[in-house]
Formats: C-alpha cells, sequence, structure tokens
C-alpha cells in the first residue's frame, strides 16, 4: 500500500500552478465589533530603559486588545483561506506595484508601530528603531524565523519566503513587554482592521473564496457573528462569492466579549 | 513466627499447613515474576507530539474540544510507514536512486545508529543513538530522555527543526560539518558531553540519526498543523481508493477518476508538499549557505600596544550599537535580561490562554510531556568557555548570524570590523584586568555559568 | 564423642520460671533476647535474598550490558525495549551495599547472633536492659520502610554508591534523603543494642565467669560493641549533616555554591573530604564490626569441632583488642588518593600495615588450634574452615592495597571489590552461615539437614571463588568499579569474556543460596530433634533446653573454667563444659 | 571424606597461585588480565611493588594453605582417637609475630620512596637561576560527564587568555616531565590512566597536581573512577602520548587555527603571526 501511494506521488510531483481570473475583480469589506463587557485592559510592566521607554512618564496600555467606544476591535486579521490542494489566486496587477513598496515595522518609544503588520513573501520588510535604545526584532512564525539587532536609529531590510496559515508573533527579548503581530503570505488578500473596527480587501478575483478571521486574544474567531454567513467551527471560515465590479460588504460582524482570553 | 508457635507448641499439622502455604506463596511469586519477566520487552515506539497537538487544540478548537483520535492513529501511521520504527527505520526517498534526500542521509548509517543497544559486541552493527544519546534526547528525539527534567538546559527537541551552534544563517539547517563538531565537541556549560572518542563512521551515523528524526518530527508537526484544516476527514482517505461504494455498488469511472485525484492530491500533501518541498530542501546543500567569516583586522588579539584600539572599538560597540549590554548586562555576567525563554518553550508556552505565571494554565502542557519552562539566560561572557565554540570564527559567527531558537540576534547592520572588534573584546572579558574601572568583576563570577 | 557427660543441671537449684507470654508479647514485641535475635535473623535473611537479587542484576548488566534485563527490564522499562538506564545500574549498586551491610551483615551478626548468644553464653536470663533490645529490634522498621520506600522515588532509588560522597550525593535525588533517614534509624537501632551488649557483658555474667572465662564470641561481640558505641555517631552525626546540607542548604560538604545544571544546588563554604574523613571514620570500624563477630564464632566452632583447646585464648583477645583499636586510627587509606595531603598517607599506610599483624595473628591462631586436633567435618567446620582459608585471601589482597604506590593503579577498581567481597562474602557470610549451622539447633530444637549443608558449602565455596577471584584480574587490569558498561573503553573491551564468566558464577553461587533456603526452612518441621548439646559443646548456652524457655536456664549455671577444655588428658570424655563442677 | 576436603582446600591455593601466574605471564585464558602495559617511569615502580607484594602474598598464602590442607588430611577425626591437648607455644607465637611485622615494616619503608615520587615531589625547572615548581602544561577539567584540557596558550600559562580547550583528546609529549592541574567543575571525579599508573580523585574546590614521563608513544583511555552520576561509565577521554616534535607539530595547528584569516595585504598581519606562533 505505501508503495503504491508513493510511486503515485512520485508520478503526479508538482501539479498545480497560478490560474488566471477572467471575470474580474470585486472587493470584500466589514466591520468588526465586540459585544459584552471587554476585559479590563493592563498596563505594560516597563521594567528596563525608563528614560527612552518612558516618554510620557506613564506606563503604556497593552496594545494586544484595543476595542473603541462603540467596541470597535482592532488589529483582527482577514485573511484567505486555502487548503493546500486549493488553487492559488489571481494577483492583481495593483499588488504586483505595492509589493515594490516596504513594509515598515517601526520600534518607537518601546513599542512595535504599527502593532500589526501583514507582508507578502518576496516583500521587504523595513525594521526601523526610532528610539535611542537599542531593540532586537525578533519575529518567530510557524515557518519563519528571523532575528535581527537594531542598534538605535538603525533599520534593517529583510524579506520571507515562506508564506504562514496563521499570524506569528514579534517580539523584543530586551524589552519584554514590546510585541507586534505579524502576517506572511504569498497572496495579498488580507487585511487588518482599523481602530474603527473596518477592513477592506481589495480586488479580489471573482468566484468563490473562503476568508477567515483571527485574532490574537481569540484565535480564530469561531463565535463570530457574520450576518447571512456561517462561520465554521474549526477555523472561522466563511465562504463568500466575490462578484466583478462589486464590493461585498458583510456589514457589521460581532464577536461575543466572551471568546477573548484573558491573557 | 506463625512457624516457630508451631513448633513450641508441637502443632506440626498448623506448621506443615503454614509453610505449605508459604511455598505455595513462593511459587506462585516465581511464577508471576516468570511470566512478567521472561516475556521479551515490548519493542520501544515513537512518542507522539502530544505537546504540539494540544496546541493546535488549543489555538483551533473551542474549549475543551479534542481532535478525534483517529488523527493521531493515523499520524502515526502515516509516520510510521513514511519512517519505520525505532528498532527499524526507514525513509521515504520518494525520486528513487535520483532522490536529493540522499544527500542527507544514509539508510545504512540510520541502520548503524537505531535499534537496541549492542554494546556488548565488540564490532558494532547498531544501536549508537540508544546507547549514547536517548537518556538525555529520548528515544524520539524530542529532548526528553530519562535525564532530561534535570537537565539545564533542557536537552534538545529536535523535532522543531532548530539549531543553535551552526555555521549557517537563521533557517537554515546545519551542515553536517556543524552537526560533526558538535558531537565531537561537546557543548561545554551544558551537559551535551564531546564525543571524540568515537570512530568517525559511528559519528556520521549519529548525525544522519539525528537528521531523521528532526525530518521526522518536522514531518510531525506539519501533519498536526494541518489537522484543523482537515473538518473531520482523514488525513489520507484510502475509501477514495475502493472500486465499490459503501453499499457495495461499483463506482463509475468518471467518480472514480475523481476519487483518485482527490486521494492523490491528499497524498502530495502530506508527502510531497510537506516533505519533498518543504522540509527536504533545507537540508541539501546547506554548505551553500554557510555565512562566511571575513578576514579578521591585523592585530586581532594580538597583546602588542598599537592593537588595544580594536578592544577599545569592541567595548564601546558593546556598550553601545551592538547592544550586548541589553542581555549580557553591564559587567557581561548574563544578567541583563533573565526572563525570556527559548523557541522550544515559546512553542508552547505562547499558546492563548497560557500564562507562565500561572502554572495551572499550562498543567495540561506538562501532562502532555512538555518540560517545566525555564527562562534561557545570556551567556556569562566571564568564563572563558563558549557553548558554541571558543575559536574566533565561532564566535564571530554568533554574533553575525545569531543564534537561532534564542533571544540572541543578528547584526546585520554591523560591520565585519565591528565584529571582529566584538570577537576581541569578548575573549578578553573573562581575563580582564580587575582593576580596569568600568568593569568590577564581582567576586561570584559563576552565578550564571 | 561416644561418652556422654552427666547433665550438670541435675546438681544446680531451679530457676524460677518467667511467665508464660501471650502471642503478640512473645514473637512480635518480644523483649526476650532469643524471640529479638530471631526477628534479627529472618529480617536479614529476607533482606539478604533481596541484596542477592541486586546482585544478580548488577552482574547481568555486566555480562549482557544493555541487554534486556529480566524482570526489572520488561517491568519497568517497557518504553525503552528493557533496557535499563545508567541511573538504575548506580541504584542496583548502591542498594546492593546498602542493603547487605547495613540490613545483612551487621544486623545478623550483631542483632541476631549477638543477642541470641550473648545471655545464653555468659549465663544471664536476658539483656540488662530487655525493653531497650525490643526497640533496637523495631528501630530496624522504620529503616526498612524509608529503603522501600527510596525504590518508589524517582530513579528507583538512591543512585549515589553507599559511600555517597559529596558533592553527588548532595545533588543526588529526594530518595537519598530516605537513605540517610533509613541508616540514622539503623545507627540508632546499633547503638541501642551496643549499649545493652556491652552492659550485658559487664555486668550480668555468671557466677564464676570471669572475663578471660568467656567465649571468643562473647569477647567478639564486647568488642563490636565497643566499636559500634564509639564510631557509630560519628556516621550518625555526618548523616545528618549530609540531610542538613541537602534540605537546609548548610553546606558542611560544598566548598562553593556548587553550580550544577547551571543554576545553584547548594551552599558553600565546606569541603567535601570531610565527609569523606568522617564516613570512613566510622565506615573503616564498620569493616570490623562486619568481622570480628563472625571470626569469635568461628574461633568457636573451629575449637569444638577439632575437639581441642583454642590454641592463643589470650593472644586472640589481645588481637581483636589491637584491631579494634587500630581500627580507628587506618580510615586514611581508603583515601590515598582522595586528594588528602599526600604526607598523611604515610601514617595511614604505616597504621593499616600494623592493623595486618593482629589479624595474621588470628589465622596462625587459628591454623594453630586445628593443628594436632581430632577433626569432625560437619558442615558448621567446613564453613567455618571457610571463613579462614577465604579470610587468608582477602586479608592479603588488602596488604597489596595498603602500599599506596600500588592502590594508585588498583583504587577503585574490581581489585578493591574482590577483596572487599572475599573479607565480607568470603569470610563473613561463611562465618554466618557457619553459625547458622552450628546453633540451630539450639535455636529450634532440631538439626539441619548434614548432605545439605555440604552441598550448600561447596557450591558457595566454588562459586564464590569463581566469581570474587577473576575480579582480582580486572582489577589489576584497572577495570574501573560501578561502570555500568566499561566496553566502550578500549582498554577494557577484551575483559568481557571474563565478565562473562565471572557471572556465570555468581548466578550459580545465588542458586546454591537455594539449597539453604530449603534446608533452613524444611529442617524447622522435618529435622531430626535435636537435643541440649548435640555437638558436645563446651560453652554455657548447651547446657540449656533446646530452644531454651523464656528465661533460658532451668537452673542458675556456675563457671568453674574456661571454654575450651576439649580433649582434656585426664578425662574420659572429650568435652567438659564451663558449668560442670570439679570432680 | 575428609581427604576430600582437604583437596577441595588445597586447591585454593593451587588454582589461586596458578591463576595469578597465567594471568602474569599471559597464558591462556588469562592472557591480557593483567596489569595493563606500562608507559611511564614511575609505573615501573609501581609495577616492581606490585610484583614484590604479590610474591610475598603467594608465599604466605600458599604457606597457610597447605597447613590447612595438611591439618584435614592428618587428623581425620576416624584416624584419632584423641586431639592433642595445648592450648599456646610461646615462642611459636612470638615467632610469628616478629616476623610478619618484620615483612610489614619492611614493606611499609620500601614504598615510601614510591609514594614521594610520584605524588609529592613535583618535577621541577629552573627559571631565572631559581629552582621552581614546573608549571602545569594542562588544565584538565573534569565534569559531568567528560574531560576539559585547556592547553596553556603560547604564554605557557593555563588559564589565561590564549588558552586553547579541547574536550575529551588530550596530547601529550613523550620523555618529559608532564604536570597537569586537575579541577572539577561539580562533583568528584577522578582522573585515572591504566597504562601510565596514575590516578587521582578531583575534589571541587581543590587543585590537584599530578605528573608522569611517557616512555613511549602510545594511545591510551582516561577514566573516571569516582561515582559521578548516571554518566558515570561514559566519561571516557582519550591520551595520545607522541614524540615531542609531533607535539609540537599538534600544538601548531592548534594555535593557528586559534588565530582567524587575516587581511593578507595589511603590512603588520606577518607580525602579528609570528607573535602567535610558538
Amino acid at each position: 500500500m505505501q508503495k503504491s501511494f508513493l510511486f503515485a506521488v512520485v508520478s503526479l510531483c508538482f501539479i498545480s500552478s497560478p490560474l488566471l481570473s477572467d471575470d474580474g475583480w470585486g472587493s470584500l469589506k466589514g466591520n468588526i465589533v465586540v459585544e459584552g463587557a471587554v476585559p479590563a485592559i493592563s498596563k505594560e510592566k516597563i521594567d528596563k530603559d525608563q528614560a527612552s521607554c518612558l516618554s510620557d512618564k506613564e506606563a503604556p496600555n497593552d496594545d494586544n486588545l484595543l476595542v473603541g467606544a462603540g467596541g470597535e476591535l482592532k488589529d483582527a486579521f482577514i485573511m484567505m483561506y486555502r487548503k493546500g490542494s486549493d488553487p492559488i489566486p489571481a494577483i492583481h496587477p495593483s499588488y504586483e506595484e505595492a509589493k515594490k513598496k516596504p513594509v515598515v515595522l517601526d520600534n518607537q518609544d518601546c513599542r512595535f508601530v504599527p502593532h500589526a503588520v501583514f507582508v507578502q513573501t518576496g516583500q521587504t520588510l523595513e525594521l526601523r528603531n526610532s528610539d535611542d535604545v537599542g531593540h532586537n526584532c525578533h519575529i518567530i512564525t510557524f515557518n519563519n524565523e528571523e532575528n535581527v539587532n537594531l542598534a538605535k536609529k538603525d533599520s534593517v531590510n529583510i524579506t520571507f519566503s515562506d508564506a504562514d496559515k496563521t499570524p506569528g508573533n514579534v517580539v523584543c527579548d530586551i524589552h519584554k513587554w514590546m510585541d507586534a503581530i505579524i502576517l506572511v503570505r504569498d497572496e495579498p488578500y488580507a487585511a487588518i482592521t482599523k481602530a474603527d473596527g473596518t477592513f477592506e480587501i481589495k480586488n479580489i478575483p471573482a468566484g468563490t473564496w473562503k476568508f477567515q478571521f483571527w485574532h490574537k486574544k481569540t484565535g480564530f474567531m469561531k463565535k463570530l457573528d457574520v450576518p447571512n454567513y456561517k462561520v465554521g467551527k474549526i477555523k472561522a471560515d466563511i465562504e463568500v462569492t466575490i462578484k466583478d465590479g462589486e464590493t461585498l460588504d458583510l456589514g457589521k460582524l460581532t464577536l461575543p466579549a466572551t471568546s477573548i482570553k484573558k491573557k | 513466627m506463625e512457624i516457630l508457635r508451631g513448633i513450641k507448641t508441637g502443632k506440626l499439622k498448623t506448621v506443615r499447613h503454614v509453610l505449605l502455604q508459604f511455598i505455595c506463596l513462593l511459587g506462585l511469586i516465581v511464577i508471576l515474576i516468570i511470566m512478567t519477566g521472561c516475556n521479551p520487552s515490548p519493542e520501544p515506539q515513537f512518542r507522539f507530539n502530544r505537546v504540539a497537538l494540544l496546541k493546535q487544540e488549543k489555538n483551533d478548537l473551542a474549549e475543551g474540544e479534542r481532535f478525534s483520535n483517529a488523527y493521531q492513529s493515523e499520524i502515526g501511521d502515516i509516520l510510521t510507514a513514511l519512517y519505520g520504527t525505532p528498532n527499524e527505520p526507514r525513509f521515504p526517498f520518494l525520486l528513487g536512486e535520483e532522490d536529493p534526500a540522499h544527500d542527507v542521509l544514509s539508510l545504512n548509517n540510520l541502520q548503524l545508529a537505531a535499534g537496541p543497544v549492542a554494546a556488548d559486541r565488540l564490532e558494532k552493527t547498531a544501536g549508537l543513538y540508544r546507547e549514547h544519546c536517548s537518556h538525555c534526547h529520548g528515544i524520539t528525539g524530542d529532548g526528553a530522555g530519562g535525564t532530561a527534567a534535570s537537565l539545564e538546559p533542557y536537552p534538545r527537541d529536535f523535532r522543531l527543526g532548530k539549531f543553535k551552534f551552526k555555521s549557517t544563517p537563521l533557517r537554515r539547517m546545519p551542515t553536517n560539518d556543524d552537526l560533526t563538531r558538535i558531537l565531537k565537541n561537546g557543548i561545554p556549560g551544558t551537559a551535551m558531553p564531546s564525543f571524540r572518542t568515537l570512530p568517525d563512521n559511528e559519528i556520521a551515523a549519529l548525525v544522519d540519526y539525528v537528521k531523521y528524526l528532526t525530518i521526522r518530527g518536522q514531518h510531525e508537526r506539519r501533519l498536526i498543523a494541518e489537522l484543523s484544516n482537515l473538518d473531520n476527514a482523514p488525513i489520507l482517505d484510502f475509501k477514495l481508493l475502493a472500486d465499490a461504494d459503501e453499499e457495495g455498488q461499483p463506482i463509475d469511472e468518471e467518480m472514480k477518476a475523481e476519487n483518485t485525484e482527490t486521494f492523490e492530491a491528499q497524498l502530495y500533501t502530506v508527502v510531497g508538499e510537506y516533505l519533498a518541498e518543504d522540509i527536504i530542501p533545507r537540508w541539501v546543500d546547506p554548505d551553500d549557505e554557510i555565512s562566511e567569516v571575513n578576514n579578521a583586522p591585523a592585530g586581532f588579539q594580538s597583546k602588542h600596544p598599537a592593537h588595544s584600539a580594536l578592544l577599545q572599538t569592541g567595548k564601546d560597540l558593546f556598550y553601545g550599537k551592538a547592544n550586548c549590554v541589553q542581555c549580557h548586562g553591564e559587567t557581561g555576567l548574563g544578567d541583563g535580561q533573565t526572563a525570556n525563554y527559548d523557541d522550544w518553550t515559546n512553542d508552547w508556552l505562547k499558546t492563548i490562554g497560557v500564562d507562565v505565571n500561572q502554572p495551572a494554565t499550562y498543567q495540561d502542557f506538562m501532562m502532555a510531556g512538555a518540560l517545566h519552562p525555564r527562562p534561557i539566560r545570556p551567556r556569562n561572557l566571564r568564563t572563558p568557555i563558549f557553548r558554541g565554540g571558543n575559536l574566533p570564527s565561532d564566535v564571530y559567527r554568533r554574533i553575525a548570524n545569531g543564534i537561532e531558537g534564542t533571544p540572541m540576534p543578528s547584526s546585520p547592520t554591523l560591520t565585519t570590523d565591528e565584529i571582529w572588534a566584538l570577537v576581541s573584546y569578548v575573549k578578553s572579558l573573562p581575563f580582564e584586568d580587575q582593576g580596569s574601572p568600568e568593569n568590577e568583576l564581582p567576586v561570584n563570577d559563576r552565578i550564571v555559568d | 564423642m561416644v561418652n556422654k557427660v552427666q547433665h550438670p543441671e541435675l546438681n544446680h537449684p531451679k530457676r524460677t520460671g518467667h511467665p508464660v507470654l501471650r502471642f503478640l508479647s512473645t514473637y512480635v514485641f518480644a523483649t526476650d533476647h532469643k524471640i529479638i535475635g530471631l526477628q534479627f535473623l529472618f529480617s536479614s535473611l529476607f533482606w539478604f535474598a533481596v541484596g542477592g537479587m541486586l546482585a544478580m542484576a548488577i552482574r547481568w548488566q555486566l555480562a549482557f550490558p544493555w541487554s534486556d534485563m529480566p524482570i526489572f527490564g520488561p517491568t519497568l522499562f517497557a518504553s525503552e525495549g528493557g533496557q535499563i538506564p545508567g541511573t538504575f545500574y548506580n541504584m542496583l549498586f548502591t542498594m546492593h551495599a546498602t542493603i547487605m551491610i547495613f540490613f545483612v551483615i551487621i544486623p545478623i551478626l550483631s542483632g541476631a547472633f549477638g543477642n541470641y548468644l550473648i545471655p545464653l553464653m555468659i549465663g544471664a536470663e536476658d539483656m540488662a536492659f530487655p525493653r531497650l533490645n525490643m526497640f533496637s529490634y523495631w528501630f530496624m522498621w522504620p529503616a526498612f520502610a524509608c529503603m522501600i520506600l527510596s525504590f518508589t522515588l524517582p530513579g528507583f532509588g538512591p543512585t549515589s554508591g553507599w559511600t555517597a560522597y559529596p558533592t553527588l550525593s548532595l545533588i543526588a535525588g529526594d530518595a537519598q534523603n530516605l537513605w540517610i533517614l533509613g541508616l540514622i534509624f539503623v545507627g540508632i537501632s546499633s547503638m541501642m543494642g551496643s549499649i545493652n551488649y556491652m552492659t550485658t557483658i559487664l555486668q550480668m555474667r555468671a557466677p564464676g565467669m570471669h572475663m578471660f572465662r568467656m567465649p571468643m564470641t562473647v569477647w567478639a561481640m564486647f568488642i563490636t560493641a565497643i566499636l559500634q558505641a564509639f564510631a557509630l555517631p560519628v556516621l550518625t552525626a555526618a548523616l545528618f549533616m549530609q540531610l542538613s546540607d541537602r534540605l537546609l542548604a548548610t553546606g558542611f560538604f560544598a566548598p562553593e555554591s556548587i553550580v550544577v545544571n547551571n543554576s545553584i544546588t547548594i551552599s558553600g563554604g565546606g569541603e567535601p573530604l570531610l565527609w569523606q574523613h568522617l564516613f570512613w571514620f566510622y565506615s573503616h570500624p564498620a569493616v570490623y564490626i562486619m568481622i570480628l563477630p563472625a571470626m569469635g564464632m568461628v574461633s568457636d566452632i573451629l575449637s569444638c569441632f577439632a575437639r581441642k583447646p583454642l590454641f592463643g585464648y589470650r593472644p586472640m583477645i589481645y588481637s581483636l583488642i589491637a584491631i579494634a583499636g587500630l581500627g580507628f586510627v587506618v580510615w586514611g587509606h581508603h583515601m590515598f588518593v582522595s586528594g588528602m595531603n599526600r604526607i598523611l598517607a604515610i601514617s595511614f599506610m604505616v597504621s593499616t600495615m600494623l592493623i595486618a599483624l593482629p589479624s595474621g595473628i588470628k589465622v596462625f591462631n587459628w591454623l594453630g588450634t586445628l593443628w594436632g586436633g581430632r577433626l569432625f567435618l560437619t558442615t558448621p567446620m567446613l564453613f567455618s574452615i571457610g571463613f579462614v582459608s577465604m579470610f587468608i585471601i582477602g586479608g592479603l589482597s588488602g596488604i597489596v592495597m595498603a602500599a599506596p604506590p600500588v592502590d594508585i593503579q588498583i583504587h577503585d577498581t574490581y581489585f578493591i571489590v574482590a577483596h572487599f567481597h572475599y573479607v565480607l562474602f568470603g569470610a563473613s557470610v561463611l562465618g554466618v552461615m557457619g553459625a547458622i549451622y552450628y546453633w540451630y539447633p539450639k535455636m529450634f530444637g532440631r538439626k539441619m539437614n548434614e548432605t545439605m549443608g555440604k552441598l550448600h558449602f561447596i557450591l558457595t565455596f566454588i562459586f564464590l571463588n569463581g566469581t570474587f577471584f577473576p575480579m582480582h584480574f580486572l582489577g589489576a587490569r584497572g577495570f574501573p568499579r560501578r561502570y555500568a558498561d566499561a566496553y566502550r573503553f578500549e582498554e577494557f573491551q577484551d575483559l568481557l569474556p571474563l565478565n562473562q564468566f565471572i557471572t556465570l558464577c555468581a548466578f550459580l553461587m545465588g542458586a546454591a543460596q537455594l539449597v539453604f533456603l530449603i534446608n533452613f526452612f524444611g529442617s524447622l518441621i522435618w529435622g531430626p530433634k535435636a537435643d541440649r548439646n548435640p555437638w558436645h559443646a563446651n560453652t554455657l548456652e548447651w547446657s540449656a533446653p533446646s530452644p531454651p524457655p523464656h528465661g533460658n536456664f532451668d537452673f542458675q549455671p556456675t563457671v568453674y573454667r574456661g571454654p575450651y577444655e576439649y580433649s582434656h588428658p585426664e578425662r574420659s570424655v572429650d568435652y567438659w563444659p564451663q558449668t560442670e563442677p570439679p570432680p | 571424606m575428609n581427604r576430600f576436603w582437604s583437596i577441595l582446600f588445597c586447591l585454593v591455593p593451587i588454582l589461586g597461585t596458578a591463576t595469578f601466574v597465567m594471568a602474569a605471564w599471559g597464558l591462556p585464558p588469562f592472557q591480557g588480565a593483567w596489569l595493563p602495559k606500562n608507559y611511564s617511569v614511575a609505573g615501573e615502580t609501581i609495577d616492581h611493588l606490585f610484583y614484590l607484594l604479590n610474591w610475598i602474598s603467594a608465599v604466605i598464602f600458599i604457606g597457610t594453605g597447605a597447613v590447612i590442607g595438611w591439618v584435614l588430611w592428618k587428623y581425620d577425626h576416624r584416624r584419632r582417637d584423641q586431639a592433642s591437648y595445648f592450648s599456646h607455644n610461646t615462642q611459636l607465637e612470638i615467632v610469628w609475630t616478629i616476623i610478619p611485622a618484620i615483612i610489614l615494616i619492611f614493606i611499609a619503608f620500601y614504598q615510601m620512596n614510591s609514594w614521594a615520587e610520584t605524588k609529592m615531589i613535583r618535577p621541577t625547572i629552573s627559571q631565572n637561576g631559581q629552582t621552581i615548581n614546573k608549571p602545569p602544561m594542562v588544565l584538565v577539567m573534569a565534569k559531568r560527564f567528560g574531560w576539559e584540557f585547556h592547553y596553556a596558550g603560547p604564554d605557557g600559562l593555563i588559564e589565561t587568555q590564549d588558552d586553547d580547550y579541547i574536550e575529551n583528546e588530550l596530547v601529550l609529549p613523550v620523555g618529559t616531565d608532564v604536570v597537569l592541574q586537575l579541577e572539577t567543575r561539580d562533583v568528584i571525579h577522578s582522573f585515572f590512566v591504566p597504562q601510565l599508573r596514575v590516578k587521582q580523585d578531583i575534589v571541587p574546590g581543590m587543585k590537584q597536581f599530578i605528573w608522569f614521563r611517557g616512555t613511549d608513544i602510545a594511545e591510551m583511555d582516561i577514566a573516571c573512577t569516582e561515582l559521578c552520576g548516571w554518566g558515570h561509565y561514559t566519561m571516557k577521554g582519550r591520551l595520545r602520548l607522541v614524540s615531542q616534535k609531533d607535539y609540537n607539530l599538534w600544538l601548531t595547528e592548534r594555535r593557528a587555527m586559534q588565530t582567524p584569516a587575516m587581511d593578507p595585504d595589511d603590512p603588520e598581519t606577518p607580525q602579528v603571526l609570528e607573535e602567535r606562533l610558538p
């Protein structure tokens, strides 16, 4: 049995190639809102380099869970969900240009700015240090690892070659409270919610795709309520059909506060 | 004492009775011992990576939900089919003779390293790994052998596919020479001893076996990570190859072709994509990735007074641009940053809901076989021996490339001469004049060894 | 031995009987020295079996390293395919030594025979402090419990060797704590015993029993008790120090904060050699504690079956005293290469050479006893001659090791193992076996089977030599002791066949003890009834009934002469009991 | 029956001596089961002592063994009606006290020189007209479970910046006095080289010095003989005794490794290199 399927593998190596879409492009947008009492936000414990890191003399809030007054959830990831055998989506030409621009991850006042970044494979990620103290930028995802030393006012460019299924962590090992989230994908179809909880992914090839929702404090948002869609129990995915020239507005997606992990 | 009473009172019948009971009991014990003792021991098995599974469950499933047990046995079956057992290793050379994996390891070497210990034979044909390594690294290479819990740092868990001391940069696999050097030199300051006294062919066999366990572990982690994609379908659905459906009706040609295609796609994911495309290529020709050690500036480590400038440069870098002081501390004792964890711990410690300060939150990981989390300490630079090797080029690579799996970062912004200056300074630290104004040595230089 | 002596008790007033006791107070919470002696005997024989099994396991590993160990392997190490780990091997020899020394030889010599024989041989009703005596046995039980419990802890028991050298023992697992506690209990038990023996011997001798009319057994027990009383507190103190080092971080035995596994394990400020000095200050006298009682008993047995007075009774006693005295100042010969002051080694070497002298005198005196005798080669006699023969080998190899330059080569090798097994197994255990065969009729009122006894002797004797003699060669070669697998050293690879031969002999020797087991328990029932004095011996215990009742003698014994008046030319019978009034 | 036992007990000295002689002469099946070939100068004295003690022991062993055999043979109870009645013989006792005492005292004095040479009198060198103890050329650091060897660098001193470090392999020259400094990182270990007749426990917190002079080129095992934990038996080191020339060559190679490649165009480079090499 084993021999036969190994033989099969040999015979069918490297099948899939990118499919080009002729059917045009559409967009996906929405707004994620937390419903219920959000856990209290804790202060970071600044126990090192207070001179540079406590610029406004007050310990900053933990930025892993930023919820607006109306429950708007910041830094949630919306990303395309593909199984290993699913086709690779076509890439809209506008993304080719955008990919040439580096994504910046800055260290400001001993915080990562922005807190969540999305970068494509092959795209340049500029790690920048605007502080007066040294940092390191330690990126660990399932498939990638980088650990770069950043002297003060210095910057380093890196690229990734492997895509990840889930976002990974960025930490500074010197300043323990510093962390950020990074997602590395081959395709550009992912978004991060803004402070008002909104997101938009433009120029998705028309067709049926799966998208999933993720946040650091919940993991995959399995409890997310997407009007008119059924959210997958395991991967928190919804199946949407993107039509040419249209923007699919998912509306207000509500997440019960109980699904947010305390830590 | 019963017996004695019998003798004293002359009740021989009772005594005989007691004695008979005694003999029967003895016989029963002997039979039990023979039954349990003379059964040949069960063959040891590779241990399933339950920590990774638990992590996957915690990340992907709702609280309290578990993946079906069938997954675990299926992954086990797939791995056994591909990699064999600790006594009979196999390796999936997918492309036969031409498979690039032949450059990575050889089956002969695996057989020499696998199997039960054969130390009583002078010509060894098997069992090297279990003779020399499995006490600490475990039969599975999970770094959880019998002595593991009492060692600091813990023995390496190969399954993550990360190696600290190598001549290649991060995310590249170590070369054969790197692994051989670790085996030959040991890792001073840890429990990893030197195996210099073993013959070269045995070391080569062990190197290959380490790679084998690593690849197997990486593949296993991949399969586990795949679980949540599967929606309760088997990873490899052999029913797709059947000629008839469940009710015995023959499947039409078109359907069959589709089924076969689905199966092949599954198979491709499991073996082709994960192994052949993802894991193996990183292992092939890592020699091409060796990071260069540029020429040192003249006067490196010289005692000539004219060269003390190099040391001074190194010192300035240490406290300034190179950030060393942030972790290694003002005095180089390694006390600057003492609450980080290495990647092997972070791998599960960063799971949502786990708080290192509250053991209750990770109790289930302990049960699954994870070792108690212990912070990784920055090196105490006041001792003259470095774990990754004492040669200047070793220290150079540690600074330039960083150390994989640890907070030690790479330093792409430092120039060659700057790195050499740092090497020079770091190597002079243990012997630094104690009267040197800025860096007085604390009395106890063995706080962190 | 054709003539019979008239039983002397008829001439003496009867003693008032002791009250009849119930089962519990007779056999469990017994204050009767004989029952306590038997309790010690049975416990020790049980532990002897346990210790023997551990030895078999050690030999298995040395002959067939890492192969699937029977019984232990599949049960305990199934996930490793029955292969034992290195720690388990360390546990095996640690526990083998601990059990054999502290739970077998010392209790069976002092505890069993000391208790049983001292009051009988000096004509006393019981020990001076019967209740203390009871406690001395019952303090063994916490020790038993500690040892059994320690098997259940991680690592399957203590693993730092019976010598428990710091700093290894300080960083060893929790089982070490139980081990220390166990030994402290054993120490308390021995302490109580030794006080009792000294008092009894000094205060409770029958009328006419001068010190120089006491049998050698009693003398040996007396000297042993003194050794125990003065050396044991040192060990007990040292054990407490180690315990507090481990639990309270005191730091008697660690020179600086020892950093093992990259974390501070124990605080410093002490000295590892201090432990070695304290330990050997007890443990060298302990060597004599483990042999002197056997010497005493063997002297009695030899004289009895040679039907001849013991040669040089007083020199024998003086040499016992000399051994005990010198025994306190020779401990350093365990430490020639330990790193202690190298000049000090010379003084220890001289005292060690001196202690060979009294030992030699004893051997010559035993030979003198046999010379010109009329030998009855019964089982106890064979074991006793075996004792002398094996003690000569053990003693001679001791002289080889006492020379520091030679000791450099053979220290901590199998030469040492051979040496102390010749002394402890070859001599002490053979002596114990002889004593069991000799006093069995007195203890149980029945005789053991002679044929099986001789079979037991010859098998044990042959295989004991087969086991321990080749170890000398291993040791000369440098084969280190306590190695689970020395064959990974090219130097020692070719010694595997010799080790397999040794293991074979060891297994057969172990099997030979089954003969003893059957004989011992079988004779309890089927053995022929014995009268008061089956061996026609002189000492007092043979004039009491077999087995003696509570209170021992049915008359008040009076002593008229020394214990070794065999074949007196003026008498028609070849023995002259101590209690028989002069004509 | 007594004769049987007599023969049995006679077999003890006969077989015992026979096996010892066979082992010492390397007769099968005991070939190799004896002192290993000696490679050190002091070892010869130790071997000599060992043989001497064995000869003395053999005499006593055979003598006492013969007496036991004779006694069993002769004084069987079936052949005698009456045992002799004597309890002591003062002259005999004095003789067998004095003679062993003389032998033991002789042994004690005879070996003192050897002990002093191997363990007390360290080789000296003369420096600046003064005679000083020879400094150790290698620091042996024992640890669980292996041997670290720290070679003195060009400055000839250990525990300095230019030390070279190698694990489990010790290379030493023959024909010169070698002084080693022994230290341990954790528990007590013992440095044992059977073929050099060298053994020394290494106690935490203490520095021990050992010295020897190798006589011939050879390769041998270093073993630890003080229980140091579960891996006690794995503490195997390899000692290579090589000629002085090969030793220098090896040292040069090791020291060259300590120096990284340098810019060949830099005018200072050759001078620096020269400084580094012996």
